[in-house]
């Protein structure tokens, strides 16, 4: 991770050098320093940050799109005028373990529209997550399994 | 530098927060406990000389000048209550060495204590009127928790009224701070004193007045507003009753005859005439909720509803005569009626009750407690040469020459029932026989006798000094009283300029 | 706004009284709460309202740029505020206190002293 | 003199030690007395010469007062039998006291009371005067009570004082009154500056003196007190309840009579009321077998003889007056020792149960002659005098002569009756046995009696140095005018001695058919139920029933009901000023409003009604929430942005405290009835809307304030602060900061006992109760961190 | 991070392990609510309040034991070393020979705090005082 | 100009998602799914004004205080939601009745609160690890 | 001007959690409603600061940010032990 402090200092020697101190600029030599970092990558021997920085962006950009389009499906399910849904609690298997891994995992499925975590049992093998519209449960399981913890299970390990 | 003016605030304040650190080590909490009330008492008689000889002292805090920062103001009135609280604190710290149980001085009796004293001197020296507020609530505060404190049942009971009817009243209080503020536009009461005499909205004064009257009657135990006090007083441990007897209600009356000669004058024939009447009805239902009463810190804690009758009277009479009446009413009273309330104390301590049923034969086994009994009783009765006597004879005189003969009656005739009470404290608890199911006292030990009987001697020393030798107090009542209905004085200490 | 406001105030004073004056204790504590807030919002609008402009000044200057809301009501208030909460915290614990020790929630037979015979 | 008076009062505080000291103590204590005798009697010459001593030291000027004392004829005499009769009760007391543990406070108290009558009559200053009236009243109490075990002693002792009490009071008034009057508070003062009996202030003055005078000495219908004073040691009743005390209203009437005599109304009330007691006293007096009762109301009705005289205002009368009264002290004092004695020695007082004590205790029996004989007014006794002097007064008069003159004879009659009554039974005849057998009485006790008996006889015998000595310059000082007295016991036959001799005849016959005047008299009588008496009782009786009603109306315990009567005082108070004395103009503050803040508004409003009807405690919770959430944004709203932030994270600590606090609370329960809500709601909407009105009219009224240019200009340039409310806060007004966490230290220290204190007993309730939830093992462990600490 | 932290049957793991992100942010939050409360919004109150729902999070989620040992003082000593500082920072002005609670500034001038003077000590007071009040209650309440 | 259209537009759609949340939680029919409505929209809606005030101030402080409210929400919602719908499930919160499937059932601890996993034959939950 | 138009959505957003606030009927939704209530009330002194041009009240929304989700653990933690 000291890549990414370099990358932040870098980011940081830009605005100084452009003397305008707005998220802008900051932006801008973040982006800037990455570039350069990357050139220079080979300078600090091996190191997981560019891969683990687009496994991120990748992340961060599933998890955005995923918030668009389900945010899209509860407007249309509460605004539609019959309540068409078939909501259930399902329980999920875990695969990652740490404490961190499993927060965020439940923390993504409950912001994601549709999906709300409930509560993960005492011995962490299992996420019980509340769905507003649950035609098949083991394509529910399964698409939890691949989608968030995939991601978040690469992004950690 | 004014630091003087502030002392007594300051000195229970540090001592009470050093307490909360040494909060195990109790035999540092006592010290602390000693030290903040010695303090206090020292430093107020000081601030009281250097008022009596150079005049008003004021003291700009943070340096800024006096309608912008708070100013603190020691006149000779204020002066006088700040050296009453302390001697009371001593006393009753003191007295507490020997009445109060471990267990309360390990939950932060002292520090307790020590705020309450730094609230009551707030209040009396502080020339701002949010201020004021501020030391109200940490009187008040400090009072609840010492009410409840042990968590008895009756304490509890006693300590949900007291705690629910002052918060009423401080909302009031607070009310009527904003509607000054936004009327006056200032909160120094020296430069409101300036601003509400030339308001252009004099009646909207009067109505705002009514508002503190009902604030400060409420905390001053007035009729029709007394109820909180003999519902809580007799319920808490016997040192802060006599603590809250002799100083509690007294910030109220303080605050009374603070606001109602400084700021309030604009309509002195509606405001004072009702103050007058107040005062009257006080007095009687005070007096004669004694007389129902069979249990002593009952009947004394009636009886400070009646005695605070006498002092708005003085009040209300509104003459520099009345007023210095009032002032050594209230000299008097915080001296004897702390006493009474010690030395009930004492007899509950040595018979195990405080029921006058239960009571008898003190006169022949503990005369000197007797005697030390019969002083501030007497006093409290009227009886002269004591010092009540001339507190007494000084507003009745004031209202004969005011030409009040009624408040003249009403003031006699509770002085009459009155004596009543404490005879029949005295026949009970001294002169009848010990109920046979009662047992024999309890043998105090040496020093649990000194430490509750110097604070009950010292007292009554005072109260006997006091009515001997009334000439000096009387001038410094008087004194002060001039000071009170001059307000001009005041303002230009606070103000500055000339007056 | 100053009108609603009164309106707001007064109202909030009739809430607090009327839940003060139930026998249930517990509503007691909530008539205190509302009439702290009424006590606040009534210095705040006594003291004079001005929209959007805090009483800050901007980096570089001396003064505020008017007009500016009165910052003392708001200083008033903000002590008022942390006093009444220290008081509420105090009186619901006592409140808890007494329940628990007595056993009812009807102040009707929490009559202290005044109910022995 | 300041010495004279005080010396009492010093050695009362050295009482307990000097008692101490065994059977001598009265001999000892009498000393005092002794001494003070000789030291007024050094001022005979000087009296006789019409002399009068003052003296005056300064003790409360500020008020008036001061100790001024003044000898003149009138207070000399006064002083005189104060420590001559003094002298022979501590004597007395000495020995009839001899087995009393506490007579060390017995002497302190009577020593007290010696002191106050003495400054009581020497006081030139009015206020001085009660102050030591008002001693002598508190003096009584504690002697009258002196057998403090017994009930009827403390009863006694009560009403005594709360009679003599109540009229010091009246006095008070009226003195103070008479020094405004007068303006001046020094007697000698007033006396020579006249004018009060015009003054517009005379009658309240007069009434309430006379009432104070009245109550003193016992006069109708205040008389009461002083039969049940009697379960007073002997010597006491002899000293205050005959001799002295109760001659201190005759001493003031008196004392005042230059000043306030003179009038109609004086003219009317003391002799009506005089001769009223007079009556009743003896009527009451032979109804008795009692022997200190019997003495008791003849003495009352010696009193209103006094008060009766003194009336009349004329120079015979004050003659009369001060004749009486010396041979009244002298005979009566001697008489009621005489009645201790035999109660001491026989063990009753009741004169049917008693007799033939002449034979076991001679010299008593000599005192009791001289003394009865002196009572009956037989010559050369002094009682002769007085009542020929009576006589001649009251057949003096021009309207009232045959009334009085009548009145006084049956009255005397009456008291020749006593007097045999009080000899004749006791002593003659055969021995009864009483329950203590009687023995030889020592000097100690004899030597009182006999001395105030011989008093008596050899006052008669040397009337006109008597007369000339101490009756003139009393009188004189009652005039305020030099007068000749001439005292003669023999003035040969004219009506009086006539008048005097169908007295004695008359008494005797009264006590041959002493039954059936007690026969007539108990059918007649309804004093038992209507009177005075029971009027003290009646009205002690309603005081503590009114105090109960009360206390049951204001003082009830409902805490609703309290803050139900300060709601109502405000509506009233805060109410009538605003209607009565406020002008509506009418003027509206501005009504602009934006779209959020009316919405905030509403929030607000409906999360507060929400908060009274919601049934469960938690949903009123967050609507409570809700409305300070709301209240902080109408902060934001309008500027004030330190606030909206403190609002929201105080309202979130106090959504957190009442959820840690209310679930262990019940939930919400409606007790109060549809008729009492309705009540309480249309009360506390009037509050509301009063305040209302109050924000209306204040807002409307443009004040700009004073102090916040100074705090907009000063904030960064002398505070170095940019947040001036903060500035405020921290610096300006800083204090305010200080006592605000001063009040939340606090609170938290009374939540932290609140909840861990248990006094022992409570921590037994709680443990069971632990114990049966299981907390136990998680209360330990929170002990444990306390224990970290 | 521990992976099987000991936790309590009813506890919730998600907010346990939440905690350890919030309340450090929350403190951080708190200081910067006290450092720069005399220029902007914010101050010693406020800051100590934000502190004290810091501990109170951590407390709920955790024990209140657990929250003792964070917080390592007792409340009580808190609150009496923050009213021992306030009135402290009013009594430097005595040595300056001007009257209690004058404000006396340094020339240093730190980067958020702004200028250091005793006002910003007493502030600091103010902070700690009430972080203290705020734990003493919240924690006594909880232990109950 | 164009930072405050841009501004208003995002404010306008945040304000808009929020309105979404209010109309979902008094449509929904049980309080699990009125979560469901609320916590994302109302999140999402937050996150937006948020931007939209960074970009209307452009301004590193203001960006900065923006975007630790969104890392706040996006942290502390989500848990919220978990706890009270935990709380919820616990107390036992009615699901509505066309509810399909509820695997939770019987898995607290009536006593403990202790959140067990399905017993290990299930076989649904097993043929998954 | 165009940014009435966001605030006006927010209020009426209030009133509609509001509305769910007071009917319930469990107290786990009126905490769903409260806290909705909250996060509208972030936006809605984000959109003030915005309309005003204060950007100071944006502290605000962040100490409301951070001490409001405090209120919801509570409300849940009581709920929890309520029930043991
Ligand atoms: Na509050
Ligand atoms: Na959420």
């Amino acid at each position: 991770m000291n890549v990414l402090f370099i990358n932040v200092l870098l980011a940081l020697v830009w605005t100084f050098l452009t003397g305008s101190f707005t998220p802008n600029t900051l932006i801008e030599g973040f982006i800037v320093g990455y570039l350069v970092l990357w050139l220079a990558s080979p300078l600090y021997g091996p190191s997981t940050y560019f891969k683990k920085f687009r496994q991120a962006i990748s992340f961060l950009l599933f998890f955005v799109w995923e918030l668009i389009v389900a945010t899209l499906r509860v407007a249309y399910v509460v605004i539609k005028p019959n309540l068409d849904i078939q909501p259930g609690i399902v329980a999920v298997p875990l695969d990652v373990k740490t404490d961190m891994e499993i927060m965020l995992l439940a923390n993504m499925i409950t912001i994601t529209p549709g999906s709300l975590s409930l509560d993960v049992s005492y011995d962490r093998r299992v996420i019980y997550v509340h769905v507003m519209h649950v035609t098949d449960v083991e394509a529910y399981r399964r698409e939890i399994k691949q989608g968030f913890e995939r991601r978040i299970g690469e992004l950690f390990r | 530098m004014g630091l003087l003016v502030l002392l007594p605030l300051l000195i229970p304040f540090v001592t009470a927060a050093l307490a909360l650190l040494f909060w195990r080590r109790h035999r540092v909490q006592r010290a602390l406990g000693l030290v903040g009330s010695v303090g206090l008492l020292l430093s107020a008689l000081v601030l009281l000389v250097v008022v009596w000889r150079d005049g008003i002292q004021v003291v700009q805090l943070g340096n800024w000048p006096a309608p912008f920062g708070i100013t603190f103001v020691a006149d000779l009135f204020s002066g006088i209550m700040t050296v009453l609280g302390g001697i009371i604190a001593v006393a009753v710290v003191i007295y507490s060495h020997a009445s109060v149980d471990r267990l309360r001085e390990r939950f932060g009796y002292y520090p307790l204590l020590l705020f309450l004293m730094m609230g009551i001197s707030g209040s009396f020296l502080t020339g701002d009127i949010f201020n004021l507020y501020v030391w109200f609530e940490v009187m008040l505060m400090a009072s609840f928790v010492l009410v409840a404190m042990g968590n008895e049942r009756a304490q509890l009971e006693g300590a949900l009224k007291y705690v629910t009817i002052n918060l009423v009243s401080s909302a009031i209080f607070l009310t009527a701070i904003g509607i000054l503020y936004g009327i006056s536009g200032t909160l120094n009461m020296a430069q409101l004193s300036v601003q509400l005499s030339q308001s252009q909205q004099p009646q909207m004064v009067t109505v705002v007045a009514m508002l503190f009257l009902i604030a400060f009657g409420i905390k001053a135990a007035l009729f029709p507003l007394f109820f909180w006090l003999p519902a809580s007083y007799p319920v808490a441990p016997v040192a802060i009753t006599a603590l809250f007897a002799g100083l509690l209600t007294k910030v109220g009356v303080y605050a009374l005859i603070r606001v109602f000669t400084l700021l309030f004058v604009q309509d002195i024939g509606y405001t004072h005439a009702l103050l007058l009447l107040l005062a009257a009805l006080t007095m009687i239902t005070g007096v004669l909720g004694a007389a129902s009463q069979n249990e002593i810190r009952r009947i004394l804690s009636f009886h400070i509803i009646s005695q605070i009758g006498y002092m708005v009277m003085g009040l209300a009479l509104f003459t520099p005569l009345a007023l210095a009446g009032a002032i050594f009413y209230i000299i008097h009273h915080i001296i004897v009626k702390a006493n009474l309330f010690l030395i009930g104390g004492v007899v509950q301590r040595l018979e195990g009750s405080y029921y006058l049923k239960d009571l008898g034969g003190l006169y022949r086994s503990h005369f000197g407690l007797a005697v030390l009994f019969l002083i501030p009783a007497m006093s409290l009765a009227g009886i002269p040469p004591l010092s009540g006597f001339w507190a007494k004879f000084t507003l009745i005189r004031a209202s004969l020459e005011e030409n009040q003969p009624v408040i003249a009656l009403v003031a006699l005739v509770v002085s009459l029932l009155t004596l009543f009470s404490m005879t029949k404290i005295w026949a009970e608890v001294f002169w009848k026989d010990r109920p046979e199911t009662t047992p024999e006292p309890a043998p105090l030990s040496p020093s649990a006798r000194l430490q509750l009987l110097l604070p009950i001697i010292a007292l009554a020393a005072i109260t006997v000094v006091i009515g001997l030798m009334a000439e000096p107090v009387f001038i410094l009542a008087s004194q002060a009283a001039n000071q009170l209905l001059s307000p001009v004085e005041y303002v230009t200490a606070v103000l500055g300029g000339t007056p | 706004m100053v009108i609603v406001l009164a309106f707001l105030t007064g109202g909030l004073y009739a809430c607090g009284l009327y839940m003060m004056m139930r026998r249930s204790i517990v509503k007691l504590i909530m008539g205190l709460a509302l009439l702290s807030y009424a006590t606040n919002l009534l210095i705040f609008t006594v003291g004079g309202l001005t929209r959007a402009a805090p009483p800050l000044v901007p980096e570089g200057e001396t003064v505020p740029p008017v007009p500016f809301a009165d910052p003392v009501p708001q200083a008033l208030i903000l002590t008022a505020i942390v006093i009444g909460f220290g008081v509420l915290a105090f009186a619901v614990v006592l409140i808890e206190q007494t329940h628990r020790s007595v056993g009812t929630d009807d102040s009707n037979n929490l009559r202290g002293i005044e109910g022995e015979s | 003199m300041l010495i004279a008076v005080l010396s009492g009062f010093g050695f009362s505080l050295a009482a307990i030690w000097i008692a101490r000291i065994g059977r001598l103590r009265g001999w000892l204590f009498a000393l005092l007395p002794l001494i003070l005798t000789l030291y007024f009697l050094s001022f005979t010459p000087a009296i006789i010469a019409g002399e009068v001593i003052t003296a005056s030291y300064t003790w409360v000027p500020s008020l008036d007062v001061q100790l001024a004392f003044n000898l003149d004829g009138l207070s000399w005499l006064f002083a005189l039998l104060v420590s001559s009769i003094g002298t022979f009760i501590f004597i007395y007391a000495g020995a009839y006291m001899a087995d009393e543990p506490l007579v060390g406070r017995f002497y302190a108290y009577i020593l007290i009371f010696m002191a106050s009558m003495l400054g009581l009559v020497l006081a030139d200053n009015l206020i001085t005067l009660f102050i030591f009236w008002e001693l002598t009243s508190f003096s009584s109490y504690l002697l009258i009570g002196f057998n403090h075990k017994d009930d009827a002693a403390r009863k006694a002792a009560l009403q005594a004082l709360l009679i003599t009490s109540g009229g010091g009071l009246a006095l008070m008034a009226g003195l103070i009154l008479l020094g405004l009057a007068g303006n001046s508070f020094e007697i000698s003062t007033l006396v020579a500056g006249g004018g009060v009996a015009e003054h517009p202030l005379y009658v309240p003055i007069l009434l309430l003196i006379l009432t104070g005078a009245f109550t003193k000495s016992a006069q109708v219908p205040f008389h009461f007190w002083l039969p049940g004073a009697m379960t007073a040691p002997s010597p006491v009743s002899a000293y205050l309840h005959s001799a002295t005390m109760v001659k201190a209203g005759i001493y003031l009437l008196a004392r005042l009579t230059p000043v306030l005599g003179g009038t109609d109304l004086w003219h009317l009330l003391l002799p009506a009321v005089g001769g009223l007691t007079m009556l009743v006293g003896a009527y009451l007096s032979l109804r008795q077998v009692d022997l200190k009762r019997i003495l008791a109301y003849s003495t009352i009705s010696s009193l209103g003889s006094l008060v009766f005289l003194l009336g009349l205002d004329t120079p015979l009368a004050a003659q009369a007056a001060i004749v009486y009264l010396v041979a009244h002290s002298m005979y009566k004092g001697a008489l009621f020792l005489i009645a201790g004695i035999i109660e001491h020695e026989t063990g009753t007082r009741d004169v049917t149960a008693l007799g033939g004590l002449a034979r076991i205790m001679p010299a008593v029996t000599l005192a009791a002659g001289f003394a009865s004989l002196s009572m009956a007014g037989i010559p050369p006794f002094f009682g002769f005098v007085s009542k020929e002097l009576l006589y001649e007064t009251t057949l003096g008069l021009q309207d009232t002569a045959v009334l009085f003159t009548t009145l006084a004879v049956i009255v005397n009659m009456i008291m020749v009756a006593a007097a045999v009554l009080v000899f004749v039974r006791p002593f003659t005849g055969a021995i009864v046995e009483t329950p203590q057998t009687p023995h030889a009485v020592p000097l100690g006790l004899w030597l009182g009696p006999l001395a105030l008996g011989t008093g008596g006889l050899a006052a008669g015998l040397l009337l006109s140095q008597v007369g000339s000595t101490f009756i003139a310059p009393a009188v004189s000082a009652i005039l305020a005018e030099p007068i000749e007295v001439n005292l003669a016991l023999w003035h040969g036959i004219n009506p009086m001695l006539i008048l005097s001799i169908v007295t004695v005849l008359g008494g005797l016959v009264v006590y041959r058919y002493r039954h059936v005047y007690e026969r007539i008299s108990s059918r007649l009588d309804t004093s038992e139920r209507w009177g005075p008496a029971q009027w003290y009782e009646r009205g002690l009786d309603a005081v503590l029933m009114l105090g109960q009603l009360q206390t049951r109306i204001l003082q009830h315990g409902y805490l609703r009901v309290y803050l139900l009567t300060i709601n109502l005082v405000v509506i009233s108070l805060v109410g009538i000023t605003l209607v009565t004395r406020y002008d509506f103009a009418g003027q509206l503050p501005s009504t602009d409003l934006h779209f959020h803040e009316a919405v905030t508004a509403v929030i607000i409003a409906v999360a507060m009604i929400y908060v009274l009807f919601a049934r469960s405690r938690l949903a009123a919770v967050v609507a409570l929430g809700v409305v300070g959430y709301g209240i902080a944004l109408i902060f934001v709203f309008f500027g004030a942005p330190d606030l909206a932030m403190t609002q929201f994270a105080i309202e979130t600590l106090t959504v957190i405290l009442m959820v840690l606090i209310l679930y262990r609370l019940p939930s919400f329960a409606n007790f109060s009835s549809r008729g009492q809500r309705t009540r309480d709601a249309v009360v506390a909407l009037s509050v509301g809307a009063l305040i209302t009105t109050l924000v209306l009219i204040s807002t409307t009224i443009v004040q700009p304030s004073l102090l916040t240019p100074f705090f907009a200009e000063n904030s960064v340039t002398e505070a170095q602060g940019r947040n001036i409310v903060n500035v405020i806060i921290v610096d300006f007004r800083g204090l305010d900061t200080m006592g605000e966490i001063t009040v939340l230290s606090i609170a938290a220290l009374g939540v932290y006992t609140l909840l861990r204190l248990r006094t022992p007993s409570q921590r037994k309730v709680d443990l069971t109760a632990a114990v049966e939830t299981g907390e136990i093992a998680e209360k330990g462990k929170s002990e444990e961190a306390e224990g970290v600490q | 991070m521990k992976a099987t932290e000991k936790r309590h049957a009813a506890q919730s793991l998600i907010l346990l392990t939440a905690t350890r992100y919030l309340v450090p942010i929350l403190l951080l939050f708190s200081l910067f609510l006290l450092t720069r409360g005399h220029n902007e919004p914010g101050g010693g109150f406020v800051g100590g309040l934000v502190a004290g729902a810091a501990f109170a999070l951590y407390a709920l989620a955790h024990t209140v034991h657990q929250a003792r040992l964070l917080l390592r003082f007792p409340p009580r000593t808190l609150i009496g070393t923050g009213l021992l500082i306030a009135v402290g920072s009013g009594l430097v002005a005595l040595l300056f020979q001007r009257p209690f609670m004058t404000g006396i500034w340094s020339a240093v001038e730190l980067p958020i705090f702004g200028k250091l003077g005793t006002p910003g000590i007493f502030d600091i007071g103010v902070y700690i005082a009430v972080l203290g009040v705020i734990l003493q209650i919240i924690f006594e309440l909880m232990e109950e | 100009m164009i930072q405050t259209a841009i501004s208003a537009i995002l404010l306008t759609l945040g304000a808009l998602l929020m309105l979404l949340a209010g109309i979902g939680l008094l449509r929904m029919p049980d309080v699990f799914l009125r979560m469901s409505a609320t916590s994302k929209a109302a999140t999402l809606g937050v996150i937006l004004i948020m931007v939209a005030a960074a970009v209307y101030f452009n301004d590193l402080g203001v960006t900065a205080r923006a975007i630790g409210i969104v890392i706040f929400i996006i942290l502390t919602a989500p848990i919220s939601a978990h706890m009270i719908g935990r709380a919820a499930y616990i107390t036992g919160e009615k699901l509505w009745s066309e509810t399909k499937i509820d695997e939770l059932k019987g898995r607290y601890d009536e006593e403990t609160h202790r959140l067990e996993a399905p017993p290990v034959e299930s076989a649904e939950v097993n043929s998954l690890k | 001007m165009i940014l009435e138009l966001p605030i006006l959505i927010l209020a009426l957003c209030l009133l509609l959690a509001l509305s769910s606030l007071i009917r319930g009927p469990s107290l786990a939704n009126r905490v769903v409603s409260f806290d909705l209530l909250t996060t509208i009330g972030i936006g809605l002194i984000a959109v003030y600061a915005v309309m005003t041009d204060q950007p100071v009240f944006l502290d605000i929304a962040v100490v409301l940010a951070l001490i409001s989700f405090l209120g919801t653990i509570a409300f849940a933690f009581y709920l929890e032990r309520s029930q043991r």
